[in-house]
């Protein structure tokens, strides 16, 4: 009876015990998470403010009573004609300039982690130290070679480009979570007579999906955002993507820059759903049950 | 003799399997390669002709570009500018994200703390310019501050500084004397605003395949949070966090835009991909642009080997 | 002072319920043996005990401190996982010497601890390994040493010796009486092997679908279990069950199992009279069934005649599969009896150690 | 070779710097083209035109015509013979009559004709606030002298800086203080210089030349001239500088800057009025022997490709009816003579107009007008002043070097 | 047909020499069961035969065909890890369907294999779980489930039971004999459960240190253990080894093992006649060891006289440590037997089953 009694009390305060125990965990990740967000929300106020109002007085000013906030940034640059076509061809390029590289990566990835041939970190290691190299002077020798082949200006050509440029990181990225899988895991795949390629689509990419996924994000992002290779690559002002049309918000000086507020926004949306809608690949301890020891 | 026999037996078959044994990881890697060749290495040798050739690649000039480039105090400016990004930009931005990673990964609102952390990459660069314009945004003493910065400074009665143009703090000179701009830290501290995002995510990818049992072995050990992290996830963790760490000190080395957007490489914050970008088409100097290019290439070196030492690891320990 | 209570402690997972209404009370200094068909909850209720699953329902006590919400690392539990969970990171050395550094044990009593258990556990030659090359047997030692080194309120130990051979087995089986008798503290001990949980047990906890069947010392649970479920399960190969009719002519009681009958003594019988009439549950330990030419002295003889089936030869023993009628059973003959497949024969039933049970409840006669 | 006339009229793509208002603007210029011939227009806007036209040379691939902000690069290019002589088909009677000799010999590399200006800019234009000046009692200067004693008033007065200056513009910063130079230096030292200066006949070295520097480092490094000295000279946006004089109340009393500030200051103060709230002077005189200079800017129309389209398309802009558009839209000064001054929207836009063609010399700007690779020195240069002046001497002397190998 | 063959097969890890100068002939369905103590190789041996490690040196034939450089998807092996490595994404049921789904089995037929197989192990229940819901147990029998739901050319099963309750044990024991017979595939089943081995092989492997040390039926292995590891490690508990030296009186010869001497008949000593005056090792089984009130009929007594030193209760028998002088050896006794700690008695050596070997050779006399 009494112990029953005790045992009431003792749990609850030792629940609480555990609530305050985390307290300083949520305190850190909140305050943390709020002054990263500073800038991202000064710019957010300021896509609803009056470009005038954002010349003359600090965004944060903007809170005090009385509220001038505007949709007219947002208006301005959901009407320019070019931003519905720019946000179509954007998707048209990303879309494949991220699933390509992946796969192709992948692929790479395995036979580095997984295979044994002479010269593989050599050949694997001189891949990584490519991605140093700047893309100013990849530019010139890379349109000349699409011009060659015709591809100039099309969305093929910028496909081939941005796999290019981001295979170097996603093959590095991933050849080192490839190798971190447990190996009987293949090994008991290989003795059930699967193939490489099934081992690789049935087991490798499944139980990487994190690294893919937030390899994805990456891949994604770089193309989305990317304005100069399209600008070199594609000339052709129909098929240029929200960045380009972006940038010809603004004026040869430099004013009407207020756009620039509300269209980052505009064009962020795509990525941050992405974002999320990946996060729930990240799960915990996805090789758990797998192998004893 | 018996023994014999079916060495030799051996020795025959060996050889045909191991020819399809060696073409297969070729086969694997050949769409990597072809574009790999065709679009980083092909322009890389172009780049490693151009810089032993004059300025409009007319004539070889042997390393005359190379002796030029070392020799301009420009140069060295963005070189150490550049050692200030590699040191400042990779351990703040892995460190931050690694942080944050392990601790966004304990609470259930996950996804939204690490976005709070990931929406600097998500904008454009373009975007990360005007935003930090009003945070570094300077207007002379007595005028009312747009910039958010100089705003809490001058509010607590310090006077306003033009982050992105001055060399040193005034009242700190002191400490940042030197080629150390304080314009550079400002700077700096986008990039890391921008990149932490990065680390967090990959490194987060990585903290999820840690076993959950080796955790709870862990704790039942006696370990506090503090020293698991500390023993068992960053040991365990150490592969990604060396990608990280190496995908940051390139980015530190070939950095470019941040520079660009906030200042274009003035008031002594040139780096050598901006430093590149003038040479090739404000001074049209394909020479000395190609010969600094090799100069990263070349600065790349070491990290990358640092890493086959790694790989061997990883292999024995799996 | 680390005496260990369940109290009505109930985890679900999902709609798997993994540990049912568990009271179980196990006093400082015990050697408990938990052990239950694969799949009962043996595990999950070490874990709630260590504290890495939070109780569905019920409290956990070690000592007198309610402990359902203290984490793990504050518990001062030492255990052996099942699935081992080495640290992949660290040499065979810093696996077992971790739990002790965290305590800020001096170096060289560490060091001290580490090579007695790895010498105990005959893995001194690996100490400098990573568990990637160790071999399962290996691998499971190091779990253990990892244990042993430290100086816990209380062990867990789940199926420790699982993977090592026969021989190494009884020795660490041995060594692990012996830190009993040395530390005194309280051990639980999980195990599929009969003769580690007779040999080691102070008592024995029988576990079946989360439920606690039964918890005695060795003997009790031989010799008295309270249900059919634990005298089929202790004791291996188990016990035969026959559905039998309980029957009597002139004073003499019998069995009648259909296709054979067992007499039973006056004396013994006693207690079956109730059931006269009625069906009950007959059990017998294949080990109390002899061959009539190798009989042991001073047995309650009753014949049973049978079909030989299956002869499994044992060495020390013959494992015969008999059929009496469809009902096949298991006897274990002295290794010299001469019988093969298909020959009849007859076997002696020992009247003395039979095992009764209640048809419906299935609970043993008292 | 030169396209035959049976070819069809297509789409020409055009490489150029213009965004936002400009690029509509520029667009509704091109339409009655469109509509006439059938032909249509890409045009692809970077204000990292340099690096793009550039990569897009270098690779083989230009675009069919480019507008380029300043002759500088159309020298270049046509040195490299990139470019499509215009002369080839341009009928150029009607050029030599709608458009000033002076603007032909600039786009004219060994006597071809590479270049069509339009879209003109008076870069001698003080910014000031008229009202202000009265209630002060501010009389606009007519000499440099005159302009530094009213400096010096205003200081005194307390009321406000004389000056506000700033330079920054990304990647560009510096210009604003290159065209201050130029200024100052065709107005002391008049056309000959400026145009060895430019032609670097005379080095940077020259004392003519380090004078004009140190007369625009009168204006910013004294005390008081300008709100937070160098410093906030060069990290204000050139832009936002221009805000200064008409602020409420305002920070500073002038503004020197290129006539398409007025575009700035009416979207920033759409209240105010031109020429009665917000009005310039010209850039006063410091010579009286090279009074009414004038320096200006101006973008040029080039051709990569030749055939019909390109041909009909810059027949097009060179036309008086297709620059009148842009002119009566605003924010547009025209070259060619025979855009009436009337299209212009307002007196100011017109005064800056007849600016530029009533100037006794007229010299384009500078820094424009120089090989891209010194034009950046010289930008360079300008910041690196400011930041410490007492370095002019080497500063100069970088640039000489620079302009040494750039000059061919 | 797919008898498999080692020849001269030795690999290396580093330094460590896992498999040692392996031969090796397993003819086709054969069930060969492979024992010996943790880390002696047998796992790097089914590794080498599966193709999963390289051989460093020697030859591995499956059939006649050499397999030395054959990838292991070609080898049609099915196995079970020692660690399971069950595929951690998919469902019970797509772990066993896996390798059907690869070979293009029709749907029904996956399905009605992998339902069947599920049903031997008693996992039905479980087939829509990930691994991560399962207890060990569970994991352990879909690993096994996941082999014998194909029909490879070998099975080669790495302790496969070993985490599994005995009832259970002993079920799936007889259900894998079943597909031995039904399959008529060649087994090769490492294990460190003697009972296992001695009902299941048609054949026993003895691995020690990489070395192959003998093979045989398990009657063999039990009754002529070639040396004395053997016969220590085959057979629970091992067998007891003494030094004696042989001696003769009048026509009597005995073996003296200082604080005993066992007396041998005429009959059985003339092999040891050659080791007159010398010292040999004799063993003999705990099993053979008997209690002078339960002596079994007919047998060949040898009384010894010991102390008692420590006292296991079994149920069904009790193992009693005794010592003479320093010497510690064990007894399997009846249970009935009463003695106490401490306490003087007698015991029979049933001298018909002594074992000798050489002392320097260790090898057992002719
Ligand atoms: N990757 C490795 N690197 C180094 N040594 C290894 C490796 N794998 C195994 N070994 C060693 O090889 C020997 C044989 O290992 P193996 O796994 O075959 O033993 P085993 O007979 O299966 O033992 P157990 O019964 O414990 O599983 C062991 O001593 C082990 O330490
Ligand atoms: N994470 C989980 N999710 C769902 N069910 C689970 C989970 N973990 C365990 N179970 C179930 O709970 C029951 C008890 O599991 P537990 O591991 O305690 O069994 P056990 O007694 O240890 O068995 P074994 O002897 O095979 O290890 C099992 O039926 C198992 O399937
Ligand atoms: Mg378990
Ligand atoms: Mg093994």
């Amino acid at each position: 009876m009494s112990r029953a009694g005790k045992s009431i009390d003792e749990r609850f305060s030792a629940r609480v015990r555990k609530l305050m125990g985390r307290f300083p965990l949520h305190l850190v990740i909140v305050l943390v998470g709020l002054f990263w967000m500073i800038p991202s929300v000064g710019l957010l106020v300021s896509s609803f403010r009056d470009a005038r109002d954002v010349a003359s007085s600090g965004w944060w000013t903007a809170f005090q009573l009385p509220f001038q906030f505007t949709l007219e940034n947002y208006a301005d640059v959901l009407t320019q004609n070019r931003m519905g076509p720019s946000f179509l061809n954007s998707l048209i390029i990303s879309i494949p300039g991220t699933i390509i590289p992946i796969l192709i990566a992948g692929f790479a990835a395995y036979a580095f982690a997984w295979m044994r041939f002479r010269g593989r970190d050599v050949l694997f290691l001189f891949i990584v130290a490519l991605l140093v190299v700047p893309l100013q002077m990849t530019l010139i020798p890379v349109l000349r070679l699409l011009t060659n082949m015709h591809l100039a200006g099309s969305f093929p050509g910028i496909w081939l480009a941005h796999t290019a440029y981001g295979l170097p990181f996603a093959v590095f990225l991933l050849r080192n979570f490839f190798g971190g899988l447990p190996r009987e895991l293949l090994e008991s795949a290989y003795l059930d007579g699967a193939s490489n390629m099934r081992v690789f689509f049935r087991l490798v990419l499944p139980l990487s999906v994190p690294a893919l996924a937030s390899l994805a994000i990456f891949q994604f992002l770089w193309v989305w955002n990317d304005l100069l290779v399209a600008l070199v690559i594609l000339q052709d002002p129909a098929k240029t993507p929200m960045t380009v049309a972006i940038t010809n918000l603004v004026s040869s000086f430099g004013t009407q820059w207020q756009l620039l507020t509300s269209a980052a926004f505009i064009s962020m949306m795509l990525p941050l759903v992405l974002f999320f809608a990946l996060q729930r690949y990240f799960v915990q301890g996805i090789l758990a049950g797998s192998v004893k020891g | 003799m018996v023994k014999a026999f079916p060495g030799v037996f051996s020795r025959t078959r060996r050889q045909d399997i191991n020819r399809r044994v060696r073409v297969l990881p070729w086969l694997w890697l050949l769409p990597a390669l072809f574009f790999i060749i065709l679009f980083l290495v092909y322009p890389t040798i172009e780049t490693l002709r151009l810089s032993f050739m004059n300025q409009d690649s007319s004539a070889y000039i042997g390393a005359e570009n190379y002796q030029y480039i070392f020799a301009s105090s420009a140069t060295r400016t963005a070189l150490l500018n550049n050692a200030l990004w590699l040191v400042l930009f990779t351990v703040l931005a892995t460190g931050l994200g690694l942080i944050f990673a392990v601790l966004t990964g304990k609470v259930r609102y996950e996804s939204l703390a690490k976005a709070a952390i990931f929406i600097p990459m998500a904008i454009s660069f373009v975007a990360a310019a005007v935003i930090w314009r009003f945070m570094y945004a300077f207007r002379p003493e007595g005028f009312t501050q747009t910039g958010l910065v100089n705003a809490i400074g001058t509010g607590i009665g310090l006077e306003p500084v033009a982050w992105l143009v001055e060399h040193t703090l005034p009242y700190i000179d002191v400490l940042l004397s030197g080629p150390l701009h304080i314009n550079n830290f400002a700077i700096v501290a986008v990039g890391v605003w921008m990149w932490t995002g990065f680390a967090m995510v990959v490194l987060s990818a990585g903290l999820k395949g840690i076993s959950t049992e080796v955790l709870e072995a862990a704790h039942v050990d006696g370990a506090n949070e503090w020293q698991i992290f500390w023993r068992i996830i960053l040991p365990i963790l150490s592969p990604t966090i060396a990608v990280v760490v190496t995908t940051l000190v390139i980015q530190a080395l070939k950095n470019f835009d941040m520079v660009w957007v906030m200042t274009a490489g003035n008031y002594g914050t040139d780096v050598v991909a901006t430093l590149m970008f003038k040479e090739m088409f404000n001074f049209r100097n394909f020479g000395w642009a190609s010969a600094l290019a090799v100069v990263l290439l070349v600065a790349i070196l070491p990290v990358v080997l640092i890493n086959i030492r790694r790989f061997r690891a990883q292999e024995e320990t799996r | 002072m680390s005496e260990v209570r369940f109290e009505h402690v109930t985890k679900h997972f999902g709609e798997t319920i993994a540990v049912d209404d568990l009271n179980l009370e196990i006093p400082d200094k015990e050697f408990l043996v938990l052990v239950g068909p694969s799949g009962c909850g043996k595990t999950t209720a070490l874990r709630l005990l260590s504290g890495l699953e939070d109780v569905t329902e019920g409290s956990i006590y070690i000592g007198d401190r309610l402990v359902n919400h203290v984490p793990p690392k504050d518990r001062d539990i030492a255990m052996v996982f099942q699935s081992y969970a080495l640290y992949p990171h660290m040499s065979v050395y810093d696996n077992m010497a971790f739990g002790l550094r965290l305590r800020k044990t001096p170096k060289a009593e560490i060091d001290r601890r580490v090579r007695e258990a790895a010498r105990i556990l005959g893995i001194e030659e690996l100490l400098k390994r990573k568990p990637r090359q160790l071999s399962g047997g290996q691998r499971q030692r190091v779990a253990l040493g990892r244990a042993i080194v430290r100086e816990p309120a209380a062990f867990l130990l789940d199926e420790p010796l699982s993977n090592l051979d026969a021989k190494l087995r009884v020795q660490t089986r041995t060594e692990l009486s012996k830190l009993h008798q040395r530390l005194g503290t309280t051990f639980i001990y999980v195990t599929h092997d009969q003769v580690e949980a007779m040999t080691m047990a102070t008592r024995i906890a029988v576990m079946n679908l989360g439920k606690l069947q039964q918890v005695g010392t060795p003997q009790e649970l031989y010799n008295k279990p309270v249900n059919d479920f634990v005298a089929g399960f202790i004791g291996s190969p188990s016990m035969n069950m026959f559905e039998v009719r309980v029957a009597q002519e002139g004073d003499e009681t019998h069995l009648d199992a259909g296709s054979f009958r067992v007499s039973i003594p006056p004396g013994k019988a006693d207690r079956l009279i109730s059931y006269l009439g009625k069906e009950l549950i007959m059990g017998i330990r294949p080990e109390n069934i002899h061959a009539p030419d190798f009989l042991p002295p001073g047995i309650t003889a009753a014949k049973v005649r049978a079909k030989v089936d299956v002869i499994e030869m044992m060495g020390n023993e013959v494992f015969v599969y008999l059929l009496s009628g469809k009902k096949q059973f298991l006897a274990r003959l002295d290794p010299r009896v001469q019988v093969s497949p298909g020959q009849e024969m007859e076997v002696i039933f020992n009247a003395a150690s039979l095992h009764f049970f209640d048809l419906d409840t299935k609970k043993a006669l008292p | 070779q030169a396209g035959t006339t049976g070819e069809k009229i297509g789409t020409v793509n055009v490489l150029g710097v213009w965004g936002g208002e400009e690029l509509a603007n520029f667009q509704a210029m091109v339409a009655p083209w469109e509509q006439q011939t059938g032909g249509a227009m890409g045009f692809s806007g970077t204000r990292d035109l340099i690096a793009i036209l550039t990569t897009r040379i270098q690779a083989g691939n230009p675009p069919d015509v480019a507008i380029l902000p300043n002759p500088g690069q159309m020298i270049e290019l046509a040195g490299d013979k990139k470019l499509v002589a215009l002369n080839t088909f341009l009928d150029m009677n009607k050029v030599k009559q709608e458009y000033a000799q002076g603007w032909i010999d600039l786009g004219t590399v060994d006597s071809k004709l590479y270049g069509i200006f339009m879209k003109a800019d008076s870069k001698g234009t003080v910014w000031y606030n008229p009202k202000v000046f009265q209630e002060n009692g501010w009389t606009v200067p007519a000499t440099w002298d005159e302009m530094i004693s009213l400096s010096d008033t205003i200081v005194s007065s307390g009321k406000m800086a004389p000056w506000s200056v700033a330079i920054e513009s990304g990647e560009a910063s510096g210009w604003p203080a290159t065209d201050w130079i130029g200024e100052i230096l065709l107005h002391e030292f008049g056309g000959k210089v400026y145009d060895d200066w430019v032609s670097h006949s005379i080095p940077w070295t020259d004392s003519r030349i380090k004078a004009s520097w140190e007369k625009f480092g009168q204006i910013v490094l004294t005390q008081g001239y300008v709100p937070g000295g160098a410093i906030a000279a060069l990290a204000t946006n050139f832009v936002d500088g221009s805000y200064l004089p008409f602020e409420d109340p305002p920070k500073a009393a002038m503004y020197y800057l290129g006539a398409f500030t007025q575009g700035f200051i009416a979207d920033q103060f759409p209240e105010l009025k031109a020429g009665e709230d917000y009005s310039f002077f010209p850039f006063p005189a410091i010579d009286p022997a090279y009074a009414g200079g004038v320096t200006g800017g101006a973008n040029v129309v080039v051709i990569f490709k030749d055939n019909v389209t390109t041909r009909s398309f810059v027949e097009y802009l060179a036309s008086p009816a297709a620059q009148q558009i842009w002119v009566t839209r605003g924010g547009f000064t025209a070259v060619n003579k025979n855009v009436s001054l009337d299209a212009y929207p307002n007196p100011l836009a017109r005064k800056a107009a007849e600016q530029l063609t009533s100037a006794t010399i007229f010299r384009f700007d500078a820094d424009d007008n120089m090989p891209s690779a010194v034009q950046k020195a010289f930008w360079e240069g300008a910041l690196a002043y400011l930041q410490n002046p007492s370095q002019l001497d080497s500063i100069l002397a970088n640039i000489e070097a620079t302009a040494k190998n750039a000059y061919k």
